[in-house]
C-alpha cells in the first residue's frame, strides 16, 4: 500500500459518500453542497491520473459554473414544503436491485479483460505536452476540427434555448 | 561565498539545508518532500495572514488621507498597531449564532472564504527560485479557486437563514461570476504569447512585460479584478451605507473577521496576480543573479498596483446595479472576446519574427480597439443623455432612466 | 502505483449511485444533479483509459481528452437547458416534483 | 506532476486549517451569553414571519447561464492558446469561427434585451 494508493482511497471514499448524500439528502441545497464535494473528489482523482488540465477545468466548469447554476435554479424554484415531502419514490428497493445488477454486470465484464489489473505508473509529464497535443488535435482538419466546431453550435443552441425558455415574457418585472 | 549565496537566495538555501538535515536523520525522500511542502505552505499561509494586519492598517490610513481624514492615529506611531488592537478585540468578541441557521454551511463559509484567497498564492512565483509549486495549469488554477470564494458567499447567505443575507449573497455571486468572465477571456492573451499556462513560464517569458503587448487586456483584467474583490466602485453587494451589511449580516466575532480578512487580503493577492501576469512578476535588473531582489521587485510592483486599487476605492462613487451589469456584459465581455480574436488573427496573419515588431503591432492594435470602444461609449452616452434645464422649475426625479447611462436600445 | 481496476470500480460505483438517483428522486433538480454524477463517472473512465493508453504507447493520447472535453460541453448544455426547463415548468405549475407533472396522463 | 498536486493538497489543508484554528481559539476565548432576542434573525427588528423564502428574479439565472456557456469555452480555448505558436493561420481561423458562433448567440441575447438589468 503506497501513499498514493491511500490518497486515492480517501478521495474515492469521500466522493462516494458525498454522492450517496447527493441522492439521499432531504434538503435540496444540501444535495447541491454534497454534489460540490463529490465534484472536488472527482477533480482530485483527475489530478491523480495526471490530467491536470481537466482537474482544473472540473473545478472551473463544474464547481464554478454548473454547481452555481444549479444553486440558482434551486433558489428560483424553491418551495416552502420541500423538506416535508417524500424525496424518493416508493419503489426504491426495486431500483436498488436493478442498479446493483448493472454494477455487478459491469464489474464482471471488466474482469474478463486482461488489462483490468494494470498498474498505472506516473507518466512523468510535467509540462504542457498533453495540452499542446490536445490543442493541436482539436484544430487539425484531419483530427477533431469538426467536433470542435459542432460543440460551438451545441453551446450556441444551449445558450439561446436556455435563455428563451427561462425568460417569461408575461410575468416580467415581478421581482421579489 | 556560502554566506553570500544565502543572502542572495535565502529561501532555497534554507530548503536545501532542511532537506539535507532531514535526509541526515535517515528519512526517505517520500517523507521529506511532504514535510518541506508542509513547512513551505505553513510559512506562506501564516505570513500572508499576518501581512493582512499591515494591509488593513495601510488601507485605512490611505483611505483616510484620500477622504481628508487622519485615519487610525492613536495606537502606536501613526496608529500602526490599530489593527493589532482590533484583532485582539475581535478575538474575544462573542460569537452570536442566530437560531435556525444551517450549521454546516454557516460555520464553513468564513473558513472557505479565507482559504479561497490563500490558495491562489500557491502557484505564484515569488522569485526566480522560489515558487510554491510550478503547476502546469497555474493560470487556470488561480481563476478556479476564485470560484471557491463565490461558493463561500452562497453558503454564508444560505446558512444565515436571513432574507437580506441571501439576497445579498445572490447579488454578490451574480456580480462575481459576471466579472469572472472577462478575466477568463483576457487571460487567453498572455497564454497566446507564452504558449504555456504555467505561472513560472509566464513570468519568465516577460522579458518585456505583457502590459506593453496587451494594455487593453491588462486594463480589462484590472477592472474585472477590482469587481471580483467586491470593492468600491463595485461594492453593491455590501453597500455599507445602503444595505444591512450584505451576505455576512448574521456573522459576528472572528467569523465576521474572517470575511474581513479575506476581503483585504484578496485586494493584495489580486494585485500580486496582476503583476505576475502583466507586469513581469519578479523580473527586473539582476533579479536572475540575485533572486531575493526579484522578490523585492514583486513586492514593490504589487504595492503600486494595490495602491492604485485603494486609490480608486477612495475616489469613485458606487455604480448602480444596472450600470454594473452593463459595464460587464456590454463593454468588458464583448471587447475582451473581440480583442482575443483580433490578437490571435493579426499576430498569426502577420507572422512577424521579431519580438519587438510583434509587441509594437499588438500595442497599436490594443490602443486602436480601446479608442474605438471609448468612442462608441461616448456616442451612446450622448444619445441617452437627458438635457436638464437648470433654470426650469421642473426637476427630474432620480430614476435610472433619467440618469446618464448606457441604455439598451429597445 | 494505483491499479486501473480501482478507477474503474470507483467510476462504476459513482455511475450506479447517479443512476439510482435519476430513477428514484422525485425532485427534478435532484434528478439533474444525479445526471451530473453519472457524467462525472464517465469522465473518470475516459481519463483512466487515457492514462492507460498514454502509458502503453509513451505518447500523449488525444482521443480520450477530446471525449472528455465534449462531455464537459454536453454537461454544460444539458444543465443550461434542463434547468431552464425546470424554471419554466415551475413558473407555470408551481412544482418541480416529477410525479406531479402528469398532464400527459390519460 | 503528482508532487505539484501534493503541494496543492497540502496548501489546501493548511489554508483551511489556519482560519479554522483561529475561529476555534476565538470561540474558546469569547463569552457565551446567548438569549432569544440576541439570537433572533437580524431583519430590522421586526419578527420574521414564515420561512426565509424569497422568489428570485430569473435575471440571475440568465447571467449564470451566459457565464457558464462562455466558461465552458475555456476547455477548448486554453489548449488552443497553448498550441497557438505551432498552429497555421487556417487553424487560428477555425478557432475564430468557434468563438464567432458563440458571439452570434451573445449578440442575439443582447439584442433581445436579456442582458439588461430589469
Amino acid at each position: 500500500m503506497t501513499s498514493t494508493q491511500v490518497i486515492f482511497l480517501i478521495t474515492a471514499l469521500v466522493t462516494i459518500f458525498s454522492a450517496v448524500m447527493v441522492v439521499g439528502s432531504r434538503k435540496l441545497f444540501h444535495s447541491a453542497l454534497w454534489l460540490i464535494l463529490s465534484f472536488l473528489g472527482v477533480a482530485s482523482s483527475f489530478a491523480l491520473l495526471e490530467a491536470s488540465f481537466f482537474a482544473i477545468v472540473q473545478l472551473l466548469v463544474y464547481i464554478g459554473a454548473i454547481a452555481i447554476l444549479i444553486i440558482f435554479a434551486i433558489m428560483l424554484t424553491r418551495d416552502i414544503m420541500e423538506d416535508e415531502w417524500q424525496q424518493i419514490n416508493r419503489s426504491w428497493g426495486l431500483v436498488l436491485i436493478l442498479v446493483i445488477t448493472i454494477f455487478s454486470v459491469l464489474l464482471g465484464l471488466y474482469s474478463t479483460w486482461s488489462g483490468f489489473q494494470t498498474i498505472l505508473n506516473p507518466l512523468g509529464i510535467s509540462g504542457q505536452e498533453n495540452i499542446l497535443a490536445f490543442g493541436k488535435s482539436i484544430l487539425a482538419p484531419d483530427g477533431f476540427a469538426l467536433p470542435f466546431e459542432a460543440s460551438s453550435v451545441l453551446l450556441l443552441a444551449a445558450m439561446i434555448g436556455g435563455i428563451y425558455i427561462a425568460m417569461d415574457r408575461k410575468q416580467e418585472g415581478d421581482e421579489a | 561565498m556560502g554566506f553570500l549565496n544565502f543572502l542572495f537566495d535565502p529561501i532555497s538555501s534554507i530548503s536545501t539545508w532542511l532537506s539535507s538535515l532531514l535526509a541526515g536523520w535517515g528519512l526517505s525522500n517520500e517523507i521529506i518532500t511532504p514535510i518541506l511542502y508542509l513547512i513551505g505552505a505553513g510559512v506562506l499561509g501564516t505570513g500572508a495572514l499576518l501581512v493582512t494586519l499591515l494591509l488593513i492598517w495601510a488601507e485605512r490610513k490611505i483611505i483616510g488621507r484620500v477622504q481628508d481624514r487622519f485615519g487610525p492615529n492613536r495606537v502606536g506611531p501613526w496608529g500602526i498597531f490599530q489593527s493589532v488592537a482590533d484583532m485582539v478585540k475581535i478575538f474575544i468578541k462573542e460569537h452570536i449564532i442566530p437560531s435556525h441557521v444551517d450549521p454546516i454551511p454557516y460555520h464553513l463559509a468564513p473558513i472557505l472564504a479565507v482559504s479561497a484567497v490563500l490558495l491562489s498564492l500557491a502557484v505564484v512565483p515569488l522569485s526566480k527560485t522560489t515558487v510554491g509549486t510550478n503547476l502546469n495549469v497555474g493560470l487556470l488554477f488561480i481563476i478556479a479557486v476564485g470560484g471557491l470564494g463565490e461558493l463561500a458567499i452562497l453558503m454564508a447567505g444560505w446558512g444565515s437563514n436571513n432574507k437580506y443575507a441571501i439576497i445579498a449573497a445572490f447579488r454578490a455571486t451574480a456580480q462575481l461570476i459576471s466579472y469572472e468572465l472577462p478575466m477568463v477571456i483576457t487571460l487567453i492573451i498572455p497564454v497566446l504569447l507564452t504558449g504555456s499556462m504555467g505561472m513560472v513560464d509566464l513570468v519568465e517569458a516577460q522579458k518585456i512585460p505583457f502590459i506593453l503587448a496587451a494594455p487593453l487586456a491588462a486594463l480589462i483584467f484590472f477592472i474585472a479584478s477590482i469587481a471580483e474583490n467586491g470593492r468600491a466602485p463595485f461594492d453593491l453587494a455590501e453597500a455599507e451605507s445602503e444595505l444591512v451589511a450584505g451576505f455576512n449580516t448574521e456573522y459576528s466575532g472572528l467569523k465576521f473577521g474572517m470575511f474581513y480578512v479575506a476581503d483585504f487580503l484578496r485586494a493584495f493577492t489580486s494585485s500580486i496576480i496582476f503583476v505576475s501576469i502583466f507586469l513581469g512578476g519578479w523580473q527586473g535588473p539582476w533579479a536572475v543573479q540575485i533572486p531575493i531582489l526579484g522578490f523585492v521587485y514583486l513586492l514593490i510592483k504589487s504595492v503600486i498596483v494595490w495602491f492604485v486599487g485603494v486609490w480608486i476605492r477612495g475616489s469613485l462613487p458606487r455604480f448602480r446595479i444596472d450600470q454594473m451589469v452593463d459595464i460587464n456584459w456590454k463593454i468588458l465581455t464583448p471587447v475582451s472576446l473581440i480583442l482575443v480574436l483580433l490578437t490571435a488573427f493579426i499576430d498569426k496573419g502577420l507572422g512577424l519574427s521579431s519580438i519587438y515588431l510583434r509587441y509594437i503591432v499588438l500595442f497599436l492594435l490594443n490602443i486602436g480597439v480601446g479608442a474605438l470602444v471609448i468612442q462608441l461609449i461616448v456616442k451612446q452616452v450622448k444619445k441617452t443623455e437627458v438635457q436638464v434645464d437648470v433654470g426650469s422649475r421642473e426637476r427630474l426625479v432620480a430614476r435610472p432612466e433619467n440618469m446618464i447611462t448606457i441604455h439598451h436600445q429597445e | 502505483m494505483i491499479p486501473l481496476s480501482w478507477y474503474l470500480i470507483f467510476a462504476a460505483l459513482l455511475f450506479a449511485i447517479g443512476l439510482f438517483g435519476v430513477i428514484t428522486r422525485k425532485n427534478s433538480v435532484a434528478i439533474l444533479m444525479s445526471v451530473e454524477l453519472m457524467l462525472n463517472a464517465v469522465n473518470i473512465n475516459f481519463l483512466a483509459f487515457w492514462h492507460y493508453h498514454t502509458q502503453n504507447s509513451g505518447l500523449p493520447q488525444v482521443n480520450a481528452m477530446v471525449f472528455v472535453a465534449i462531455v464537459f460541453i454536453a454537461a454544460a448544455a444539458e444543465a443550461a437547458v434542463g434547468l431552464a426547463l425546470i424554471i419554466s415548468v415551475y413558473r407555470q405549475r408551481k412544482t418541480v416534483v416529477v410525479p406531479e407533472l402528469d398532464t400527459l396522463k390519460g | 506532476m503528482l508532487d505539484q498536486w501534493l503541494y496543492i493538497g497540502i496548501f489546501l489543508g493548511i489554508s483551511l486549517f489556519l482560519p479554522a484554528v483561529a475561529i476555534f481559539l476565538a470561540s474558546l476565548l469569547s463569552p457565551k451569553k446567548p438569549n432569544a432576542i440576541k439570537n433572533s434573525v437580524y431583519e430590522c427588528g421586526v419578527e420574521t414571519r414564515g420561512e426565509t423564502w424569497v422568489q428570485f428574479h430569473v435575471q440571475y439565472y440568465i447571467y449564470a447561464l451566459m457565464f457558464m456557456i462562455f466558461d465552458v469555452e475555456t476547455v477548448f480555448l486554453y489548449p488552443f492558446a497553448v498550441a497557438y505558436g505551432q498552429l497555421t493561420l487556417f487553424a487560428v481561423v477555425e478557432a475564430i469561427i468557434f468563438v464567432t458562433i458563440l458571439l452570434g448567440g451573445f449578440v442575439y441575447t443582447w439584442k433581445k434585451g436579456n442582458l439588461t438589468w430589469q
